[in-house]
């Protein structure tokens, strides 16, 4: 940590680390009835960390069972239980909720200079709905689990037995959840951001949540009403989906998409909204092209209601609908590439260090990048007749999903464990942790790309012998994977143990989060925040005096 | 959007400002707060349109797939029924807006009556309802596989009492919602709670109660008057 | 207090216009019914007019009992971009049914499962 | 590339495989280009501009028009492309030759059926002459099915109540794998076929007698095979499981009861009932799901199912 700012940036402050938002007040009942938005994060954060939990053990036990191309330890039905699962929980649980109601409850209100979100009551009640879901969910799963897959394809769904109407239930109630932080994050952004802040010198993790906000909001109702028809179908049989009694199974597909291709982004954007912090933070220098992320994740989200239709080329969907939505697609690879290349051009002539955050930021560029350009193969319909439903489709969500979206997560993990409990990490282990990740994921989900073009469907508990030694790689790097992921949780948890050490700023960052104390008082600031710089101006006469070093020369006059 | 409530530095708030409870201590004004809880709201009507938007869009497609069931289903409602409940929406609807207008002058008995009108005005469509619920019941035009309607010209008329049920019954259950949270209001009205400062609850019901209004105004002709 | 004045300016409208638009909707409302029993050209303009009639009622209610007329252009906004989705998603479902290749085989045999409500109702 | 081809990609069995497969080999270079520009990149900077003290005082750049300008511009060309390319390949998938020879299908938990046009019905088995166009008109019975063949890149969603179609023209003899990509359940993976690509000759010799091992195999051995390849083996265990279906294992002499409660002794004549009318005895405890074999297998074939059953003790 030597060769970081280690000082605080408002070294004239009182700084009694022992009076914060953790401590204050005391007991269980406090935390239970909190209103605050750092406590809901972290409550969030502890239920979404069980569900990754849960839903990583679903993930190792599938790739264990596809080590032999027969049975190696489960049947087919539990088999097919498992990746449904794992679906459902990694999706509904685990990375819709995860940054935004997560980190970016955390954050979001400290990054804009507020007390708390715009409207805290509802913002706990939206984390007792999540608990009711995940309990109704977790009940779904033990009494009968569901084999439809997290997709929920009628007429298989409806007729299929197990918890299926639960379960959909429990993701009913979490899409309430998901709206409801989707609406205070909204009216937090327009109402409370902190005097002198225009919408322009927000962090550009602001914009990013209030893309999704947007998308949460827009979106979420109709997988609601979506999963309410499919009960109804289940219980009622009332037509509307299932071909026997005059509906049609393809109606569900668009109403399942609908809401499901722009969750994608809802999962997506929150993780480029923490690669934009990261990557100015650790390279000490101003963003690259501000209003061109800016846009471009609006622009993602608004495109993201478009292109839904590119999950059905094959589905009987009509010739004319498919090649609207391919045609759709395509603009969506726009604002994508800007953003890695406006991240790129930041880290140029930066002063780059590599801790832990960075090094997620970075496998972050590599690892979507390849989720992105894969995207480009199933985007083409004619290559997409020959992928859907392969392994390569599995291998590209995961690339997005997991290298993206999880990644950026462990990123803004590791950048904000400071600020939210106080302490450092071990920063080495967290550089292996986050190596082993790499490799283990790359190992992982690699030879699903060559799986799925060679022709392996997606969702097989038996597959052809030619395709095992692909297979047995891809388990193998699952192993690898999942002791990365461990290394983290020990490393993080153990710092847990030690006295508060963490500094305000320990990496430098010139959002407000960085100005308060680690961990924050209650109400946030020790001061008025009052905005006095962009949110990643690294200009030299901008930056605090410190210790030790002679204030920058400042120009008499006329610096640009 | 106005910026001018945030131009002014935040006051350094305690736990809640004791000399006004009715401003939470992150807001810096009533003007910030009444705004955000304003657009809040709005977004949850946003969400409430596209949670039944996906319900006209499933009965659009279906009605385009069986129209003729849909035609001949529809001949078992009774117009009349729902002209007059659409009229006692429509009027409750005014009762609301006029319930907002007395609070935010400061006219609390005013404030009250209308209030109860409102909920009077609800609770005729619901006896209306349940009487055209009774009569399908007895006939058997029930949705999906409860459906026992004898001597149909056309099949699939299944369907539509499908879409009317789920229409309808969620439309119910947001009018009882609405209720719920009259009764509510209708409660701190009584006690004086509100005043021209702060009547932000009477106003964000009201914009719900005439969203609920809205929605009936198109699902009226679509159940009723297709032909 | 400032916040008073700007809270009361806000509350626009008045008895005598929500009154006015009261009157306004029943009568629409009237012209609804009556020109549902008026057989029109096609089915299809009964449906237009009564759709037609149904968004000059839900716009009177959206900008006078709603105040969007008065409000801040935000709120107005949110209304707007969630009718401008529905409008999309339904588009785009009705134009995928409309342009789907009817398609059958040559020698044409009744798919396996016929829609036979009647029959599936038997088998519950 | 033709190394890379062969290793990423299956066999081009049919005359839409070549422009997908170029198709795809365009998008891998491309997306290797930009890959490698983004990692070289990122590489570059993070060593050329790795941080040597904490006092680093960094450039303030914020912006670059051309530069922005050019990185939305070329990409945007590129994929207008990628979409038109896309869209060709696609619509010449959607659209059969009119001379198409018509094959119907139907898919259900978990098998294929073909039936030909003389009426001909087989099971997870399709012959094809070489290089005559095909059309596959398909239908379900059940739930959601995907008509896949990998080597042929042609891939239908299956729909009850609704036909969908694929078409190819096989370019090469041979065996090509079919497999179901629609998640279906419990056999989803089971849900396999097979299409044997043969000239003229011998696909007309093949619609008279069947295989010419067929003909020569022992009996016993042909029922085996119509256990593996006709659909028997996703419910009929042979190790005395319970399946959907009882296990043949020991039951030739048996007496089985029935559902209705009668019961009878399992023997060549009940074995050839259950074949041609299965719902006519259906076993006690399970349910009359079996679909009937009338018309889908040759008489040897009927034969050798009963020989094989008695062989299993």
């Amino acid at each position: 940590m030597a060769d970081v700012l280690a000082v605080p940036l408002h070294a004239t402050h009182k700084h009694d680390a022992s009076d914060n938002y953790l401590t204050n007040p005391r007991g269980l009942k406090s935390w239970l009835t909190t209103v605050d938005h750092k406590r809901i994060g972290i409550m969030y954060l502890w239920a979404i960390l069980a569900a990754f939990l849960i839903g990583g053990v679903f993930a190792l036990l599938v790739r264990i069972e596809l080590l032999t191309p027969k049975t190696t330890i489960m049947s087919a039905e539990t088999y097919n239980k498992m990746f449904s699962l794992h679906g459902a929980v990694m999706v509904f649980l685990f990375i819709i909720p995860s940054i935004p109601a997560a980190l970016g409850n955390f954050a979001l209100p400290l990054m804009l200079g507020a007390k708390d979100v715009a409207f805290p009551r509802l913002n706990l009640l939206s984390y007792y709905i999540y608990v009711v879901g995940a309990i109704l969910g977790i009940t779904a799963m033990v009494g009968g689990g569901i084999d439809t897959g997290w997709t929920f394809y009628t007429p298989y769904s409806s007729t299929t037995g197990g918890a299926v109407s639960l379960m959909t239930f429990a993701a009913f109630v979490l899409g309430f959840s998901s709206i409801f932080t989707g609406i205070n994050f909204i009216a937090t952004i327009h109402k409370l951001r902190a005097p002198g802040m225009t919408w322009y010198q927000m962090p550009l993790f602001c914009w990013s949540m209030y893309a999704t906000a947007v998308i949460q909001v827009l979106a979420t109702p109709v997988l609601g009403i979506t999963l309410l028809l499919l009960i109804m179908e289940r219980t009622f049989h009332i037509g509307i989906f299932d071909p026997k009694l005059g509906g049609d199974p393809v109606l569900f597909q668009h109403f399942f998409w609908f809401y499901s291709h722009p969750a994608v982004y809802i999962m997506i954007v929150p993780g480029m909204a923490i690669i934009s912090e990261l990557i100015p933070t650790f390279s000490k220098k101003s963003i690259f092209g501000y209003k061109a992320i800016g846009f471009s994740s609006i622009a993602i989200a608004l495109l993201g209601f478009l292109v839904w239709g590119h999950h059905m080329f094959v589905a009987g969907q009509s010739q004319l609908a498919s090649t609207l939505f391919s045609f759709l697609t395509f603009f969506v690879a726009i604002p994508s590439g800007v953003k890695v290349f406006n991240w790129l051009a930041t880290m140029y002539r930066g002063s780059i260090s590599l801790e832990t955050p960075m090094l997620y930021a970075i496998s972050f560029l590599l690892l979507f990048s390849i989720g992105g350009l894969t995207g480009l193969f199933l985007g083409m319909m004619s290559v997409d007749i020959h992928l859907h439903d392969t392994y390569f489709v599995v291998a590209h969500f995961h690339y997005v999903m997991m290298g993206g979206t999880v990644i950026a997560f462990l990123g803004g993990l590791h950048y904000w464990w400071p600020k939210m409990f106080g302490r450092m990490y071990n920063e080495n282990l967290g550089r292996i942790a986050c190596a082993l990740i790499f490799v283990g994921f790359n190992a992982t989900f690699l030879p699903q790309f060559v799986l799925g073009s060679r022709g392996m469907p997606r969702r097989y508990y038996n597959y052809l012998e030619q395709f095992q030694p692909l297979h047995q790689f891809s388990t193998f790097g699952s192993w690898i994977l999942g002791l990365g992921l461990f290394m983290v949780a020990g490393n993080l948890l153990a710092s847990l143990r030690k006295p508060y050490d963490a500094p305000r700023n320990p990496w430098g960052g010139r959002t407000f989060e960085w100005e308060t104390q680690s961990p924050p008082i209650t109400h946030n600031f020790d001061f008025d925040p009052v905005l006095k710089h962009g949110p990643y101006d690294y200009r030299p006469e901008k930056l605090p005096p410190r210790p030790g070093v002679l204030s920058p020369a400042r120009p008499a006059g006329g610096h640009s | 959007m106005s910026e001018s409530a945030l131009t002014a530095p935040a006051p350094r708030a305690p736990e809640h400002s004791g000399h006004d409870s009715t401003l939470q201590h992150h807001f810096a004004t009533h003007e910030q707060q009444f705004d955000a809880s304003k657009i809040g709201m709005w977004l949850f009507l946003g969400t409430e349109i596209l949670l039944f938007g996906g319900l006209f869009v499933g009965y659009g497609l279906m009605q385009a797939a069986h129209s003729e069931a849909f035609v001949a289903a529809h001949h078992h409602l009774d117009k009349r029924l729902g002209f007059l409940n659409t009229v006692v929406l429509l009027v409750s609807s005014w009762t609301m807006v006029m319930a907002v207008h007395s609070a935010s002058k400061d006219r609390r008995k005013a404030t009250v009556r209308y209030l109860i009108a409102t909920l009077a005005c609800a609770a005729i469509f619901l006896c209306v309802k349940y009487f055209e619920y009774g009569h399908k019941f007895h006939e058997g035009l029930l949705p999906g596989m409860y459906y026992s309607h004898k001597g149909d010209a056309v099949p699939n008329q299944f369907i539509f009492f499908s879409f009317y049920f789920m229409m309808t019954g969620l439309h119910a259950l947001h009018i009882l919602g609405g209720m719920v949270a009259m009764s509510w209001v209708l409660r701190k009205a009584v006690r004086g709670e509100f005043s021209s400062t702060w009547y932000t609850p009477v106003d964000l019901v009201g914009l719900y109660w005439h969203l609920v209004d809205l929605i009936w105004i198109y699902l009226f002709p679509l159940l009723y008057l297709i032909s | 207090m400032s916040h008073d004045t700007t809270h009361a300016e806000r509350a626009h409208g008045g008895p005598k216009i929500y009154t006015l638009v009261l009157v306004a909707l029943l009568i629409l409302t009237f012209i609804t019914v009556g020109a549902s029993y008026v057989k029109l050209g096609s089915g299809m303009a009964n449906v237009i007019l009564a759709l037609g009639i149904a968004t000059v009622k839900g716009s009177l209610v959206g900008l006078f009992f709603m105040h969007l007329r008065y409000d801040k252009p935000l709120n107005a906004l949110v209304l707007l971009v969630s009718l401008f989705m529905l409008g999309l998603f339904l588009l785009s479902c009705y134009t995928d049914f409309e342009t789907r290749d009817p398609l059958e085989p040559a020698r044409l045999k009744a798919p396996v499962a016929a829609p036979a409500p009647a029959a599936a109702h038997g088998a519950h | 590339m033709n190394w890379f081809r062969q290793l990423i990609l299956p066999i081009e069995g049919s005359t839409l495989a070549r422009d997908v497969d170029n198709a795809y080999l365009f998008v891998t270079l491309v997306s290797l280009f930009f890959f490698v520009l983004v990692a070289g990149l990122a590489a570059l900077f993070v060593w050329r501009y790795r941080r040597r003290g904490p006092n680093e005082i960094t450039p303030h750049i914020t912006h670059n028009l051309g530069l922005e300008v050019t990185w939305t511009t070329i990409p945007l060309v590129l994929v207008m492309g990628l979409f038109f390319w896309g869209f060709y390949g696609f619509m010449r998938a959607q659209i059969a030759p009119g001379e198409a020879m018509e094959v119907q299908v139907t898919a259900k938990k978990w098998q294929w059926q073909f039936e030909y046009p003389d009426g001909m019905r087989t099971l997870n088995e399709l012959h094809v002459p070489l290089g005559k166009p095909v059309r596959l008109v398909m239908t379900a019975e059940d739930v959601l099915h995907s008509f896949y063949v990998p080597s042929f890149r042609v891939k239908h969603d299956v729909i009850p109540n609704r036909y969908t179609e694929v078409w190819f023209e096989p370019t090469k003899a041979g065996t090509h794998q079919v497999f179901c990509t629609e998640y279906c359940g419990k056999g989803h993976s089971d849900m396999l076929a097979k299409i044997v690509v043969e000239d003229e000759q011998s696909y007309q010799k093949w619609l008279i007698e069947g295989d010419e091992s067929m003909k020569s195999m022992p009996l016993a051995e042909l029922g085996k095979l119509v256990w593996e390849n006709r659909g028997c083996s996703t419910c009929h265990a042979l190790d005395g499981t319970r399946g959907q279906g009882p296990s043949w294992k020991g039951i030739f002499g048996q007496t089985h009861k029935f559902a209705d409660g009668a019961s009878a002794p399992v023997d060549a004549n009940y074995i050839r009932e259950s074949l041609m009318e299965p719902q006519k005895h259906v076993v006690q405890g399970f349910e009359g799901i079996m679909p009937t074999y009338q018309g889908l297998l040759r008489p040897r074939e009927v034969l050798g199912v009963i020989e094989f059953i008695k062989t299993l003790k």
